[in-house]
């Protein structure tokens, strides 16, 4: 509330017994950290500023540490603890229950990071002791100034969003609904199903991906509680967990959605036919007015403006699938338009999926120059039965069958000139087509892979049947695909295979008639603006960024906003539908808890001190602060307040107050932080 | 001197994004100058001048100010008002004889692990170019001359 | 035997004795209750008379004027031992007030200023000198100190009144309270306490009338036309530090479309004015580019000079480091 | 624009009409280059694999007079592949390794010399033309475009890897040449092998194996029917020109594939006379190819009509771009 100097305050308040707590978390802290150093600092240093007892223990947030603390809340009759370990956003929560347990309010309690921001990013041992004795010295001074607090509880709105129609929204979102709460799924593309509708059999049991994926569809496409919002994306997240706005932006399909029966007539008669670049990976071809596929949910045809003669050759020129259309009122509307709906949820979870990598960025190996290079999802489509090619695997010429093919792995994963991260599904995806193309056409198959990657269950089996099957694995990075041969021995019209063979340790050179390039998968490539809207992180490789690596890889740092398949990171189909699960238990959780606890940082104005000035009244973007003509004094309205502090440090007169960081904690911790508590002859070198 | 000197330096960050670029740099091991010794507000725009002159008064030779982006604020906009306040402390300190090369600003996201880091090495090396600040230590408690309670004998 | 009063003029314009004076027939009150020991402005005293007298026989002492030679530092410390009460009075002694302003500056450039420069008559370039040689004897001139302290910052004090000067209505109330005191009908605040002033800002007393802000532009008073009578002054673009400075004054400065400066110092909750200051104009500004920031601010041609106008010597970084360095030992 | 310039001894001899189609066209472009003083040589490819240290401080030299001649530029350009890498490769391992730095400035303090590593900016000719000079003013200049002309891009490998200061698009399929070439209105064809080895000194230390990269280079541009390889190095030019005969006689074939410098088509392009450039200097002769130069832009292929895809069609192919 003020910031009036420290020095005076102190000596008039109670005295605090304070214990201070340093964490070795095995030798994350103490290899680098002299634990002990820090421990009699605190302990026999800052005696004079209310430390009663320092100890060090192995981990902190065991149940041993924890009960450490507890127990001397109780015998030692701690006023304040200080736990100098993790992150707070790791282990915050862990230590303040353990302090509410104890009876100690639990905003009483301070974490002082000297792993993140200490022992693991730096090498000098003295440096990086001095730097954790001052973090110490940081927190025990803050924690002098805490108050006790008590958290804000707000209800959660039952409704869930779900972000995207793949496998793993589709998982979460089934969950949620069945479960009798209301779900809307947004999904940008026109029909749910994401990557995996495009796939024609899943590794490593080769069920088909159509007959496991499409009764999903189906549930999701008629469950009474789950809203189906295709073809639309999300525009604007307000507000905070239980209590979200969200603005959908629907595009228009130039299709009414409650009168089309899907009968697919309009799209028989279209004339327009274009390379469809989406569903069939660029292989195949759409009408301008089209279903992605046959099984999409919903059943509804949606029209592509930039094709349509309609739109290119102006009004009045073509309307077949207007004409034709036999319902009525008649389905086709070319004045739609886009709309903007809101939506009020209490929960988010976000399964936007990966964009594959594009092959062409690695012009070494041809692809969209040498014709007979494929990427696995060109292959992919080839070997569905409605694909392009009715189930056959072709060159590009659409008739002839391979007799060699190479199948390279990691294109685009794990090589520094791409992508660093190992995309996870690649060394399957390629096994499953060596193996289909052996199936289908009884070519030659080589693999060129860096590593085998086949952990989980069944997958290593499956390799060993693959390699049964007479698949040639060739251990080494492929140089690049060339046509030209070297020497007049070497063929024209192939296709090779520049390798160095790590096993034989020689460099070869394998003819082959087509290449498949098993592209890796990468972050959707607006993952970044999409974190903003949703108000979270992408990781350095642009993965949406989870609470906590292994604890915690369903939660974000955003409350209410969970992640599910490979929006948080490369990942198998059973591996995306156990987080969509995961993240619709959590979900649950939330909604059955029926009401949130939240961090009590807040400002509040203190009419006495409020000259009614006015300053303040502009800074709040949740329109937290109203004036009050007839007081003159400037509120807070705590229920709209986020907690940002920004009007407590801007308010001239030190009139309004910041709960949780409080100017008098703030300038406590930067005197601790510069040592200025300790007398000068115990100064730190 | 230049090569002795161990600049000390006092870093803000923001709950959101800098501080967590603050983590993500500490699990990636990432490593730093050890120089700055970092206090976690909840947004930047929590930033108070106050805070930056308590520094420097009480012997930090920089401040580092560091916020989320702008535009990706969590509080919407409040980076600005840091921004502003940093602007105009700037044009004060450098009044009173600072260089506002002591007190910078910068943006980091919650995954620039990698730059903030980055920032943090840049930023000691230009501090410990400038030198020690030593702002004088502020005056300690003073001893009294007399401590006279008022005496019943100077009534009347 | 009546209690002693007495009051002290350090380094400062005067101003505060005449303020004193200024409380009318309130002066006999003062009179008929106290014994004035020492008050140099108003009748003679020698430094021997004031030694002669016991530790502790003063009831009161204002001290006006911050500390600037070791003059000022010897009667702070005098003064503080003979005192019961040492009330810090005016803006000088409690935040250094405009000889403050001289801890931007080194003294050798103060002393230019003062006596060099083109506004200064000073043909034969005289500086003053610690000793002089005159045909009597020699001359001495107490030296004059590298920084401007508040008398807080030399000595502990008991009550600080601010304003530059105490408002005379502030001064007559602190002279009735004394007064009762003495009387044994009233008792004295807690020691440390603000007296005579109020415990908000300026604007708390500031009649014109205020809407939320969004500052576009700031501008000094004789850049701007005729100004509205009953809008707040900073929304018209004047920089008033009202919001930032105590109470007290009765907004005096702003009624009369003059703005505030800042003579009451620091708010009861705050730790430094300028910086309370600086926040509140920075976050009012209606810009997020730094060149449209940057251009708004231009409007502050001197920002130390307006922020830091009374309270620089009792600010946190207390002065310039021009000032600083002169007290480091080399 | 102003730049120092380090020739390197090949374009003083072998590749004589690389520098003389150089000097032929600097005005043109604007480029004013300063010839660093009492130059030495580079150590070509070998030596620094040989001795790291003195070849380093070798380079160092060049360097060092380099900076000290440096007035009104930090730019210091070679045209020569190996030249340009060795001095690219010194600056960047001395900025890196300040300890390596300091035992390079041992060696030149010898000689009065020392050299402040990233005081110079290194760069190739073509990166200069292209980047600095810029693809619009080189259009600029063009009086006599080379229409009808089909020319193969080759640059070889020492320019674009390891590209220390990262200053081309793509280290395996640069394009910047390409571009410049289209600039001068010629025909680009598509060239993959434009970043393979011509061999370098196997030509002298093992001829077989020199032969077979070089025969495969030629080969590949005559399939990709261009009329020449266009280069930027010495070495890549002397191993595809000069041997490209012995390459004959060893295959016993007859390609006849000229290999001309950037510089010299640029030249060319500008309207230069072809023996001011120094073409006609060179072994599998130019002129035949040159020959073939026309007045006329070729004709815009009649837009291909749209019609529906039929199943004969084969598969589309990736959309590129």
């Amino acid at each position: 509330m003020t910031d009036q100097p420290q020095q005076h305050q102190q000596e008039q308040g109670q005295e605090e017994r304070i214990g201070v707590y340093v964490c070795h978390c095995g030798t994350n802290i103490a290899g680098v950290i002299d634990v002990g150093s820090v421990r009699d600092f605190a302990g026999e240093g800052l005696k004079g500023r209310g430390v009663v007892l320092s100890r060090d223990y192995t981990f902190m947030c065991s149940t041993t540490g924890q009960e450490l603390i507890q127990k001397d809340i109780a015998e030692h009759g701690l006023t304040r603890v200080v736990v100098a370990a993790c992150s707070p956003h790791l282990h915050e929560g862990t230590f303040r229950t353990a302090c509410d347990r104890a009876g100690l309010n639990p905003y009483l309690c301070e974490l002082a990071s000297i792993r993140e921001h200490v022992a693991w990013v730096h090498t000098d041992h003295d440096a990086a002791t001095t730097k954790a004795k001052a973090i110490v010295s940081g927190a025990i001074e803050r924690a002098r100034h805490s108050v006790p607090l008590e958290a804000i509880h707000v209800p959660v709105d039952a409704a869930t969003l779900v972000v995207g129609g793949g496998i793993a929204g589709l998982q979460a979102a089934l969950e949620i609904a069945d479960a009798g709460h209301e779900v809307y799924l947004v999904e940008r593309e026109p029909s749910v199903g994401g990557h995996m509708a495009q796939f024609d059999k899943t590794f490593p049991t080769l069920d088909c991906a159509a007959c496991i994926l499409t009764p999903k569809m189906a549930a999701a496409g008629s469950h009474p509680h789950l809203h189906l919002h295709t073809w639309s994306e999300v525009e604007k997240v307000e507000g905070f967990v239980g209590n979200f706005t969200v603005t959908v932006r629907r595009k228009p399909r130039y299709v009414l959605e409650d009168v089309c029966t899907g009968c697919g007539i309009c799209i028989e008669k279209c004339p327009v036919v274009v390379v469809d670049d989406a569903y069939e990976a660029g292989i195949g071809y759409r009408k301008a007015i089209y279903m992605p596929f046959p099984q999409a949910v919903p059943k509804l045809p949606v029209l592509d403006p930039d094709t349509c003669t309609y739109y290119l050759k102006g009004k009045g020129s073509c309307r077949a699938c207007e004409k034709f259309c036999p319902t009525e009122p008649n389905s086709i509307d070319f004045n739609q338009t886009e709309q903007r709906i809101n939506l009020r949820v209490g929960n988010i979870v976000l399964a936007t999926g990966f964009d594959l990598f594009d092959a062409r960025r690695i012009p070494q190996y041809g692809y969209g120059r040498l014709p007979n290079v494929f990427t696995n999802l060109e292959l992919e489509r080839m070997c569905n039965a409605s694909g392009p090619t009715g189930g056959a695997i072709t060159l590009r010429d659409g008739r002839t069958a391979p007799k060699s093919v190479g199948i390279i792995h990691c294109v685009g994963s794990r090589d520094r000139n791409y992508n660093n991260y190992c995309s996870a599904i690649c060394c399957m995806q390629s096994l499953k087509l060596a193996h289909l193309v052996r199936e289908r056409t009884g070519a030659e198959v080589h693999n060129f892979y860096i590593d085998l990657r086949t952990a989980f269950k069944d997958y290593d089996e499956f390799y060993q049947r693959v390699l049964d099957e007479g698949v040639h694995f060739v251990r080494g990075k492929v140089a690049e695909v060339s046509e030209v041969p070297r020497g007049p021995d070497e063929a024209e019209g192939k296709l090779y295979v520049q390798v160095e063979d790590t096993l034989i340790g020689m460099q070869r050179r394998i003819p082959v008639d087509m290449v498949v390039l098993s592209a890796g998968i990468e972050p959707r490539h607006d993952a970044k603006q999409v974190g903003q809207t949703f108000g979270i992180a992408c990781s350095a490789n642009g993965w949406f960024i989870e609470k906590h690596a292994k604890l915690d890889p369903i939660s974000t740092m955003t409350e209410g906003v969970f992640l599910a398949g490979c929006a948080q990171g490369p990942k198998d189909i059973p591996a995306s539908v156990s987080q969509g699960a995961a993240a619709a238990a959590r979900v649950l959780m939330r909604i059955r808890q029926g009401e949130l606890a939240l961090e009590p940082v807040r400002a509040s104005i203190d009419a006495e001190r409020c000259s009614g000035c006015r300053i303040c009244n502009a800074l709040c973007p949740f329109n937290a602060i109203s004036y009050d003509a007839a007081g003159g004094v400037s509120a807070i309205n705590s229920a709209l307040c986020q907690g940002c502090g920004t009007c407590v440090a801007a308010c001239p007169a030190g009139a309004i107050a910041g709960s949780g960081f409080s100017n008098e904690q703030v300038l406590a911790q930067i005197e601790g932080l510069l040592l200025t508590n300790l007398e000068p002859a115990e100064a730190l070198t | 001197m230049a090569n002795d000197f161990e600049p000390v330096i006092i870093g803000f960050t923001c709950n959101w994004c800098s501080y967590r670029a603050a983590d993500v740099a500490g699990t990636t091991r990432l490593k730093y100058a050890p120089n700055v010794r970092l206090i976690r507000l909840m947004c930047s725009g929590r930033i108070d001048p106050t805070f930056v002159l308590k520094a420097l008064a009480d012997g930090a030779d920089g401040v580092l100010i560091t916020g989320c982006h702008p535009g990706d604020c969590h509080y919407l906009e409040q980076n600005y008002k840091a921004l502003r306040r940093h602007r105009l402390l700037q044009r004060t300190l450098a009044q009173l004889g600072v260089e506002p090369e002591r007190v910078h600003l910068t943006w980091a996201s919650a995954a620039e692990g990698a730059i903030f880091a980055a920032t943090i090495d840049r930023f000691v090396e230009r501090v410990r170019a400038l030198g020690p600040l030593r702002w004088p230590a502020r005056p300690k408690p003073l001893p009294v001359a007399v401590a006279p309670e008022l005496a019943e004998e100077a009534l009347p | 035997m009546k209690p002693k009063f007495a009051m002290y003029w350090a380094a400062s314009c005067g101003g505060c004795e005449i303020a004193v004076l200024n409380i009318d027939a309130k002066i006999l009150d003062l009179d008929a209750n106290f014994d004035v020991a020492f008050w140099p402005a108003a009748m003679d005293a020698k430094y021997k008379d004031l030694d002669a007298m016991a530790d502790g026989s003063i009831l009161v002492t204002l001290f006006n004027g911050s500390i600037r030679t070791a003059e000022n530092e010897h009667l702070a410390k005098t003064l503080r031992r003979k005192s019961k009460i040492l009330v810090a009075f005016g803006s000088c002694a409690n935040e250094g007030c405009i000889p403050g302003l001289a801890n931007l500056s080194s003294r050798e450039s103060m002393l230019e200023t003062a006596y060099g420069g083109p506004s200064t008559e000073n043909p034969a370039q005289l500086r003053p000198q610690p000793t002089s040689q005159v045909p009597e004897g020699a001359l001495t001139l107490p030296p004059v100190q590298p920084v401007v302290r508040t008398l807080d910052q030399v000595v502990e004090v008991d009550y600080h009144m601010p304003g530059c000067p105490p408002e005379s209505h502030q001064i007559a109330a602190v002279v009735d309270l004394l007064v009762q005191v003495v009387q044994g009908r009233a008792e004295l605040p807690p020691k440390g306490s603000v007296i005579g002033a109020g415990e908000s800002t300026v604007c708390d007393e500031c009649p014109r009338e205020r809407n939320v802000k969004h500052l576009t532009q700031l501008r000094r008073i004789q850049e701007l036309g005729p100004l509205d009578t009953t809008l707040c002054l900073l929304e018209q673009g004047l920089m008033c530090t009202g919001p930032a400075t105590r109470s007290g004054c009765d907004a005096r400065c702003p009624r009369v479309g003059a703005p505030c400066i800042g003579c009451y110092g620091v708010a009861p909750e705050a730790l430094d004015q300028g910086a309370r200051m600086m926040t509140a104009i920075a976050s009012a500004i209606d810009a997020k580019e730094p060149e449209a920031i940057d251009g708004i601010l231009d409007g502050i041609p001197d920002p130390a000079g307006t922020f830091y106008k009374f309270s620089l010597a009792h600010s946190l970084l207390r002065g310039g480091r021009a000032a600083h360095r002169e007290t480091e030992t080399p | 624009m102003k730049m120092l310039f380090y020739p390197g001894c090949s374009m003083q001899r072998t590749a004589r009409p690389y520098l003389d189609s150089l000097m032929a066209i600097r005005e043109t472009i604007g480029l004013e280059l300063e010839e660093v003083a009492d130059w030495n040589c580079c150590g070509a490819t070998e030596y620094m694999s040989v001795h790291r240290v003195p070849a380093l401080a070798l380079v160092g030299r060049n360097l060092a007079i380099a900076s000290r001649q440096a007035e009104g530029t930090d730019t210091l350009t070679a045209g020569c592949s190996a030249c340009y890498l060795n001095l690219a490769k010194t600056d960047q391992q001395m900025r890196e390794d300040p300890r390596l730095a300091a035992k390079v400035n041992d060696a030149l303090h010898a000689g009065g010399l020392s050299y402040a590593a990233g005081s110079l900016k290194v760069r190739h000719l073509l990166d200069v033309v292209c980047n600095d000079v810029g693809y619009e003013a080189v259009q600029a200049k063009v009086v006599r475009p080379l229409h009808g002309l089909r020319l193969a891009p080759y640059y070889g490998c020492q320019v674009v890897r390891p590209d220390p200061d990262s200053r081309w698009d793509d280290r395996e399929h640069p394009t910047a040449m390409d571009r410049l070439l289209r600039a001068l209105g010629a025909d680009v064809v598509d060239y993959p092998l434009k970043t393979q080895c011509c061999g370098g000194h196997m030509t002298v230390i093992g001829p077989d194996v020199a032969y077979g990269l070089i025969r495969r280079l030629v080969h590949g541009a005559a399939t990709a029917g261009a009329d020449a390889i266009v280069t930027l190095c010495p070495m890549c030019q002397l191993n595809l020109d000069a041997y490209q005969i012995e390459m004959n006689k060893h295959y016993g074939t007859s390609y006849a594939i000229p290999v001309l410098y950037f510089t010299q088509l640029m030249g060319l392009a500008f309207g230069k006379a072809p023996a001011e450039l120094g073409i006609g200097k060179e072994f599998v002769p130019a002129a035949p190819a040159l020959s073939r130069i026309s007045d006329r832009p070729p004709a815009a292929e009649a837009a291909k009509k749209k019609r529906r895809p039929r199943a004969a069609d084969g598969l589309p192919m990736p959309r590129m771009g």
